[in-house]
């Protein structure tokens, strides 16, 4: 009998500090969910009825304990967690990409002062709040970039491009520590 | 150079790919003459003013969008889906 | 007036008060033979070759501006005849032949420099690519040479060979390849076509051209009507605009392409190298400024300026090739207007209207091609028949499939070559 | 010298320099030039083409002669403005352009041959003999040119960029900029407030003028002091904001770490910001221009409002004996301080006829400078003066032409600035970059109180504009007097006088331009190189605009007018670049199977973005053909393994996604049963290959197609395409999972031994036929199983979810190698496949159509799909297209070069014999032969023929016969075995 273990996708790099920033990685299961045709309703029924959240409008993400749903992008919705996959596979394309990403929390007091180095987003709190989620670009990367709370930052780009998410995260991290301490 | 993604709302252009003009949207019968498929895939009118094009909101929402654009001032009018719904 | 050193001298000792006017200025005439819409560096080319070669008298060149306001006037000043399809290759070895003799031919000095031109390649693939692009350039009868690593590092020891994102397997040198200096090239045959009589004809903007029967009568212009037997059009970055005069529309689109200088510096890059995986191209101008640049804005414009996601691009392909440019700083930008059509390669053609001829969509391969260009030109309205290093350009290339020049292999998709 | 009591600077803070190797002193709070120039050192510099001695002209980043070499550690820093540069204990700095010394530059020769060098003359000579160019005269011109040098090492040096956002972005932080920054504050907006220097006051830190009843500078620290409070504004200093580009996108250049001798670790000397604001106000204020009168470049003579600020600011004489020069009322305040501070004003010289002083110094009203003396400092200045010419002694002389708004921003998207007459320059055209408003002296409001009344009604306007409702208050008053200036641009006389002093553009270039018709100014500027030098004619373009106005008998605005392009101040490379250098330009992908493959000392290459094994060696190899023989004959023996997870693999679901993938393809895909693969192949709508790949039903309503590695993105861009443009009515969507499949190829007569060896259900050939696909499960993983081959071998390709992926790597590794199989990489699978005649995107290299690769008949004629219509152009079928074949050498030598052409046999091998061109190409263990793949003219029908390849480079040339592309088992029997 063979046995496969698990590797994360930064191979256990994380967590880190950086001045008052710190980086640790998620590992959750993550499905891609996208509708069919005329079954928008039921999808979020059953995402209602099972997981006790609301379907997720443009930029949204929503969490129930450690589950969670989230905007993914113009057809997809992404469910982080515990979810009803078999129900929402009858209405809709479910795909499993939980390997597919790295997943990485950011947080601390100057976390948008970080990420204002990575991504050509409005990182401004009152433009990006907790609650909300946006795909862009982490320097070069495609990327997931959620607020989770005011100093709280979920960042996801692909599974293969963890090393260069670390070296981008940890150079702006060092950054924005440096300038802290600059006289 | 900024485009106000109909999802995503003001994005800078380094999020967009670019692919010409929206008359791409119009695919010709695949029994149309030479002179329509030539025109379809080739032939520009290349307005000094405003246009039409595609743009394709490839690190963001993914979305396919038609974007009203001057080509002269760079002012961008509108942006819509190119998707034309019919679920 | 022929420049001579002896000139000099005597001008020089006597205060530099008896240079005369490069060109002239004079009124535009009722009618000409020839009118070539456009003075930039291919209209003046047409005009010189119609004037020296075929013997033409009454020709006028007519530019909105002033002479040698476009795309001459705004590029990155390379020359090189390193194509590898046919219809390209002969056409890019004629005019490197040509600016081989220029200085001697305009008795202006262009500053043309054979410097060496050297491509980078980076995987096996592209070495085997370049290889393939190698000998259709000697195939044609230009010199190209492939180098090794250990060449390069000896002939370009900043490049980083050891910690860039791509690794450099080696180069294609074409050592007849090099750089001119962009305005003098406008300014010698504006002088060379106006001493054998052309009239050039600034500020004089065309706004219609005339046509009868199928045949061109002539053109309106800001300042009047000229009558002309044959009209060539030869505005890139405007074609499309000038062509709609005679209703026609081309297989165009116009796209805005950067370009940048550095502060002046001590000589420190002594050839022309482009960088393919980066789309970064440098040399050195005589004056000491880095002169570069990279792919274009890749959205529709007549703006010619451009936006930062591609300046910081080139800047980011610049030091991952050669991070000793670090401390270099750019002084300025500009952006020019490219004629992009589907394959990549331009148009040197009659059109189906009678004495119209059009010469467009030289992409951004436009400066080199400028001897060439005005030289087969020339020789199509003169004679009404494609010179032979020109073959290939036929504006019916598209809708028949016959003789693409995609040399990118990108397809028809007008921005992506 | 330095004046006592004077200036801004902290006297108990001793800075030590050093320049030109001599060791100096000044104070924190100094410029590198106001050091130099209160330590008398007035030669700073050479110029660019007569290596004339110049000295400092100005106080800003505009300064086009004070540029020097800084050295920081292992870096130099060259063209470093010494008025830019703050001092730091430690700070070196050489002079540049000057050999063998500043002092003694040998090249101020070409000053003596200037009557020779004069406009233009290199488009007139150097000709002869034609080969001397390149040789001769060019490498002389190139080594004289150039000012500082780059140090040829890699710069380690940190820089970044960053991204910001705001309502407002309010650009400079003078009187106009402090005013509209704290009204758009106090309105609630969100507000950037960028200035250029260290400090904020813009003019004010160097006037000695009243704001609100107290000195400006004291006014602007209290604005100060307000903004910082807020948290709704962000203070920017050392930033300098560099281009206006679309919808409201600023490009701005922050100086990190310039001003420091050690700086703390991870921090960047630069960044370079992208600002996107709603709104920007241009409070740039002006720059002073010069006058051009006779040998006006002397080290000593500098702008009137540059010297006020080496005194107001800094603390600094430039000189013992003061004069100036001026044509308005704003250079008598230099007269007026330099009074006031104890210093010696020897004359105060002003073109107008009617002249009030202001201060107790001489006038010489209706006065203008004919002349200057001394080498290499002033001496002494000659003014013309009621008919008679008088020499007055002096050693520092400010001039005065009048002040031009600084406008550069509102140029850069095309904009063209427009004549004002009253402030006699160029002020901006309304709208000129849209969403940018532009108040104060940049706009052409000369007096303080206008400025502070312009800076607060754009930002109440602008808060207005954004829907806020600002609360209007008192405007502070300024104590000054208004703006009066005579247009007066050049003074004739004996001598040269300069307008563009770095690039050395005399009145008299400007003249000669204009007599050989270079009358546009853009004919001008390029035929003179007026204005190109490093500070881009912030200095000297009007003035030179003025003579060639004269020259041509034309008014100013008719000559035309000068414009600017980004960026405002030079940017260096490694700012614009940060993160690009090294390995930073692209984004790194990795296999999960990387780290078991760098175990195994497999040289890695580099494709699509990933890092793949090029071959495994092992002990005793020493060639990488060793290893990719081994390699290949080891698959066709026993069995190897590939990581295949570049490929990219798409999901695609949904009742439609049958005719979906039919409308992609050119084969049909919709009679493909369920837990079958097929082979697929997509072409462009030009009818040219785009990729190809597999395709495998997972379900009825559920396929999984792989592309190339390197065409992965395209093609989801394009499938994107396709559905929301031009098929949304199809219910179908797909999402790439090419990164959450690990997915490897097990390959070889034992890879079902293999497999059976580690799953947990048996497979057979039942289960899993040839093309066949399905769920598996691995070590209680649940994964995918595909019976696919790349290498014309029994293979299968294995997927797990990435995560488990090091370990199956691994763990199939162990097993092949108890079967006597391995890893194979890159070099193997490349020969595999070319003994089986498969393609890459050598070969679908973007020009090939279905066609050429002889896959035509594949076209279905019972649908619609992309690229159909257009393949079928007569251009793209046909005897005259190049089309795939097999190559193997016959001749003596053994060799096939990819990239070498075809030829007839006896032709010569020139461009209109060409017949076509080798692909690929390999050492072929099995078949024991190179053996090659090739396009070649109507190739099919030549299937037997000899060729000749030619490859001029290495001059081999060798004759080979056309072949079938698939050179081993062409039935196939191996794959289904």
């Amino acid at each position: 009998m063979v046995e496969l273990s698990f590797l994360s996708a930064t191979g256990n790099k994380l967590p880190i500090k950086i001045g008052n920033v710190s980086a640790t990685e998620v590992n959750a299961t993550l499905h891609l969910v996208a509708p069919f045709h005329g079954k928008s309703t039921q999808a979020a029924t059953v995402v209602k009825r099972e997981m006790g959240l609301d379907w997720p409008g443009v930029h949204e993400l929503k969490h129930r304990g450690k589950s969670y749903v989230l905007w993914f992008d113009h057809s997809h919705i992404a469910v982080m967690g515990e979810a009803p996959l078999a129900k929402l596979a009858r209405v809709a394309a479910v795909t499993d990409v939980s390997d597919g990403w790295c997943i990485v929390d950011v947080y601390g007091s100057d976390v948008r002062d970080v990420l204002a180095r990575l991504t050509p987003l409005d990182i401004r709190e009152q433009h990006f709040k907790a609650g909300m989620t946006q795909r862009s670009m982490i320097m070069h990367m495609q990327a997931s970039i959620s607020c989770l709370e005011k100093s709280q930052f979920r960042l996801m780009v692909f599974r293969s491009m963890a090393r260069t998410l670390l070296h981008d995260l940890t150079t702006a991290m060092e950054s924005v520590a440096a300038r802290a301490q600059k006289v | 150079m900024r485009i106000e993604c109909p999802l995503c709302g003001s994005r800078d252009r380094r999020e967009f790919y670019y692919a010409g003009h929206a008359s791409a949207l119009e695919r010709p019968d695949p029994a149309a003459s030479a002179e329509i498929w030539d025109n379809y895939l080739h032939i520009r009118e290349n307005l000094a003013g405003v246009t039409n094009d595609l743009w394709h909101h490839e690190t963001g929402c993914g979305a396919w969008l038609v974007v009203t654009r001057d080509t002269v001032s760079h002012a961008v009018l509108l942006a819509r889906l190119a998707k034309r719904d019919k679920k | 007036m022929r420049f001579s050193a002896l000139k000099i001298l005597t001008e020089g000792l006597t205060g530099n008060r008896g240079w005369g006017a490069h060109w002239r200025d004079p009124e535009p005439a009722d009618g000409y033979d020839i009118i070539i819409i456009g003075g930039g560096g291919h209209g003046l080319s047409t005009a010189y070759y119609l004037a020296k070669e075929h013997g033409l008298k009454k020709i006028a060149v007519l530019e909105k501006g002033y002479i040698g306001s476009g795309n001459i006037g705004r590029n990155t000043t390379i020359v090189r005849a390193n194509y590898f399809l046919p219809g390209n290759s002969e056409f890019y070895s004629h005019s490197l032949k040509l600016w081989e003799g220029l200085e001697t031919d305009l008795n202006y000095n262009v500053m043309h420099s054979q410097r060496g031109q050297i491509g980078l390649f980076h995987s096996d693939g592209q070495r085997d690519a370049a290889i393939r692009r190698a000998n259709s350039i000697r195939n044609q009868g230009d010199d190209a040479e492939l180098l090794g690593v250990d060449q390069l590092r000896k002939m370009v020891p900043y490049l980083d060979y050891d910690q860039g994102r791509f690794p450099i397997y080696g180069g294609l040198l074409q050592r007849r390849a090099g750089t001119a200096r962009h305005d003098a090239v406008a300014w010698g045959y504006a002088r060379g076509a106006d001493q054998r009589g052309v009239d050039l004809i600034q500020n004089c903007e065309v706004t219609g051209i005339e046509i009868k029967a199928g045949v061109v009568q002539g053109v309106q212009t800001s300042r009047g009507a000229i009558r002309a037997k044959k009209v060539g059009i030869v505005v890139a970055g405007r074609s499309s605009q000038v062509a709609a005069m005679a209703g026609m529309r081309l297989p165009i689109e116009s796209h805005v392409l950067q370009a940048f200088v550095t502060e002046g510096l001590k000589p420190c890059i002594d050839h022309v190298i482009s960088f393919g995986m980066g789309h970064f191209y440098i040399s050195q101008s005589d004056k000491g400024g880095l002169v570069f640049g990279g792919d274009l804005d890749m959205y529709a414009s007549y703006a010619a300026r451009g936006n930062l996601p591609m300046v910081e691009h080139v800047a980011e392909a610049g030091m991952t090739l050669m991070p000793m440019i670090g401390k270099a700083r750019m002084l300025r930008s500009w952006g020019g207007i490219m004629d992009m059509t589907p394959d990549g390669s331009p148009i040197i053609d009659k059109t189906h209207i009678e004495g119209l001829y059009l010469n467009a969509g030289w992409c951004y391969g436009g400066f080199k091609a400028v001897p060439a260009s005005g030289n087969c030109f020339a020789h199509l309205m003169a004679t009404g028949a494609a010179h032979s290093a020109a073959q290939g350009f036929r504006l019916d290339r598209f809708r028949t499939g016959r003789g693409l020049m995609d040399e990118e292999g990108t397809g028809a998709q007008h921005n992506l070559h | 010298m330095r004046i006592a009591g004077k200036g801004l600077i902290d006297r108990d803070s001793v800075l030590n320099f050093t320049f030109n190797n001599k060791l100096y002193q000044g104070f924190e709070g100094d410029t590198l030039a106001s050091a130099l120039l209160a330590n008398d050192q007035m030669l700073i510099g050479r110029s660019f083409k007569y290596h004339r001695p110049r000295g400092i002209m100005t106080a800003g980043s505009e300064e086009p002669n004070g540029l020097v070499t800084v050295q920081r550690g292992r870096t130099q820093e060259p063209n470093t403005r010494a008025t830019v540069q703050q001092l730091y204990e430690g700070l070196v700095a050489r002079p540049q352009n000057a050999w063998p010394s500043l002092k003694y530059d040998f090249l101020g020769i070409n000053d003596l041959l200037s009557p020779f060098l004069a406009a233009g003359f290199y488009y007139k000579t150097f000709m002869w003999p034609k080969a001397f160019w390149e040789r001769v005269y060019e490498p002389i011109i190139r080594r004289a040119a150039g000012l500082g040098e780059l140090a040829e090492a890699y710069d380690h040096d940190l820089y970044e960029k960053a991204f910001a956002h705001c309502d407002v972005l309010v650009i400079g932080a003078g009187p106009s900029g402090l005013m509209a920054a704290i009204t758009a504050a106090r309105a609630g907006l969100d507000v950037i407030l960028a200035d250029e220097s260290n400090r904020l006051g813009g003019r004010l830190l160097s006037e000695v003028e009243e704001v609100d009843g107290v000195t400006g500078r004291i006014w602007a620290d209290a604005i100060l002091v307000e903004l910082a409070r807020l948290s709704n504004v962000r203070i920017m200093t050392n930033t300098t904001v560099t281009g206006a580009y679309d919808q409201g996108t600023y490009g701005a250049l922050e100086r990190v770490a310039h001003h420091m001798h050690l700086s703390p670790e991870g921090l960047p000397l630069e960044t370079f910001w992208r600002i996107a604001a709603r709104k920007a106000v241009l409070c740039a204020g002006a720059l002073e221009r010069q006058i051009a009168f006779p040998n006006n470049d002397r080290p000593g003579i500098m702008t009137a409002s540059a010297m006020r600020t080496y005194l107001n600011r800094y603390g600094v004489s430039p000189g013992q004996k003061i004069a100036i020069f001026g044509n308005n009322s704003d250079a008598h305040r230099t007269a007026r301080d330099f009074v006031e501070a104890g210093v010696e004003v020897v004359a105060m010289i002003d073109c107008r006829q009617e002249v009030l002083a202001i201060g107790n110094y001489t006038v010489y009203a209706g006065a203008e400078v004919v002349g200057t003396s001394g080498r290499l400092g002033l001496k002494a200045v000659t003014i013309r003066h009621n008919g008679a010419l008088k020499t007055i002694e002096c050693d520092a002389l400010g001039v005065s032409g009048g002040w031009n708004p600084s406008v550069h921003l509102t140029c850069h998207m095309n904009g063209r600035p427009v004549w004002n007459k009253d402030i006699a320059s160029f002020v901006p055209q309304d709208g000129a970059v849209p969403g940018l408003s532009v108040a104060g002296a940049a706009a052409g409001e000369m007096s303080t109180t206008g400025a502070l009344a312009q800076g607060y009604a754009m930002a109440q306007a602008i808060a207005r504009d954004l829907g806020k409702r600002p609360k209007s208050f008192d405007l502070p008053l300024a104590s000054e007097g208004p703006y009066e200036i005579t247009p007066f641009w050049d003074v004739d006389g004996k001598g040269r006088a300069w307008l563009d002093f770095q690039n050395d553009v005399t009145t008299k270039d400007i003249k000669q331009a204009a007599q050989e018709n270079f009358r546009s100014v853009e004919h001008m500027k390029r035929y003179t190189t007026q204005g190109m030098a490093t500070d881009q004619g912030k200095n000297s373009n009007v003035n030179a605009l003025a003579v060639l106005a004269d020259a041509t008998g034309r008014g100013i605005p008719e000559t035309g007018t000068t414009t600017f392009r980004p960026p405002y101040i030079p940017v260096a490379m490694a700012a614009l670049g940060a993160g690009g250098h090294a390995k930073g330009f692209a984004p790194e992908r990795f296999l999960t199977s990387d780290a078991a493959t760098q175990e195994l000392k497999a040289p890695m290459i580099e494709a699509g973005l990933w890092y793949r094994p090029s071959y495994f060696p092992q002990l005793g190899e020493t060639h990488w053909r060793q290893s990719c023989d081994r390699e290949a004959k080891m698959v066709r023996k026993t069995v190897g393994i590939c990581d295949v997870s570049t490929l990219g693999k798409i999901d695609i679901q949904g009742p439609d996604a049958a005719e979906f993938l039919d409308f992609l393809y050119i084969n049909s895909v919709a009679s493909l049963k369920v837990g079958k693969v097929r082979y697929g192949l997509m072409l462009r709508e030009d009818g040219h290959v785009m990729d190809d790949g597999t395709c495998a039903r997972l379900g009825e309503h559920y396929y999984l197609i792989t592309t190339t590695t390197a065409a992965a993105g395209q093609v989801m861009r394009h499938m994107d395409f396709v559905h929301q443009a031009l098929r949304s009515d199809l219910d179908v969507s797909f999402t790439s999972v090419t990164e959450h499949w690990a997915q490897f190829a097990v390959a070889g007569p034992a890879a079902r031994d293999l497999l059976n060896g580690i799953l947990t259900h048996t497979i057979t050939d039942k289960t899993f036929p040839f093309m066949g696909c399905g769920a598996v499960q691995v070590g209680g993983v649940d994964g995918r199983l595909f019976r696919i081959s790349f290498s014309g071998e029994h293979a299968y390709e294995l997927a797990v979810p990435a995560g488990y992926g090091d370990s199956l790597f691994r763990l199939l590794l162990d097993q092949a190698a108890g079967m006597g199989g391995g890893p194979y990489g890159m070099e193997a699978l490349n020969v595999l496949r070319i003994e089986k005649g498969f393609i890459t995107h050598a070969e679908i290299d973007g020009r090939t159509t279905a066609f050429d690769i002889g896959m035509a008949q594949m076209i279905s004629d019972k649908k619609d799909c992309i690229g159909k219509t257009m393949a079928a152009r007569p251009g793209l079928i046909g005897p005259e297209r190049d089309q795939l074949v097999g190559l193997k050498p016959v001749d003596a030598i053994k060799k096939i070069i990819p990239g070498a052409h075809l030829f007839e046999t006896g032709a010569e091998p020139i461009r209109q014999n060409d017949q076509g061109y080798v692909t690929s190409m390999c050492y072929s263990p099995t078949i024991k032969s190179f053996i090659a793949q090739a396009f070649l003219r109507d190739g099919r029908n030549r299937i037997g023929q000899t060729i000749k390849m030619v490859e001029h480079l290495s001059g081999v040339s060798t004759l080979c016969e056309v072949c079938d592309p698939v050179f081993f088992d062409p039935e196939g029997g191996r794959l289904r075995g």
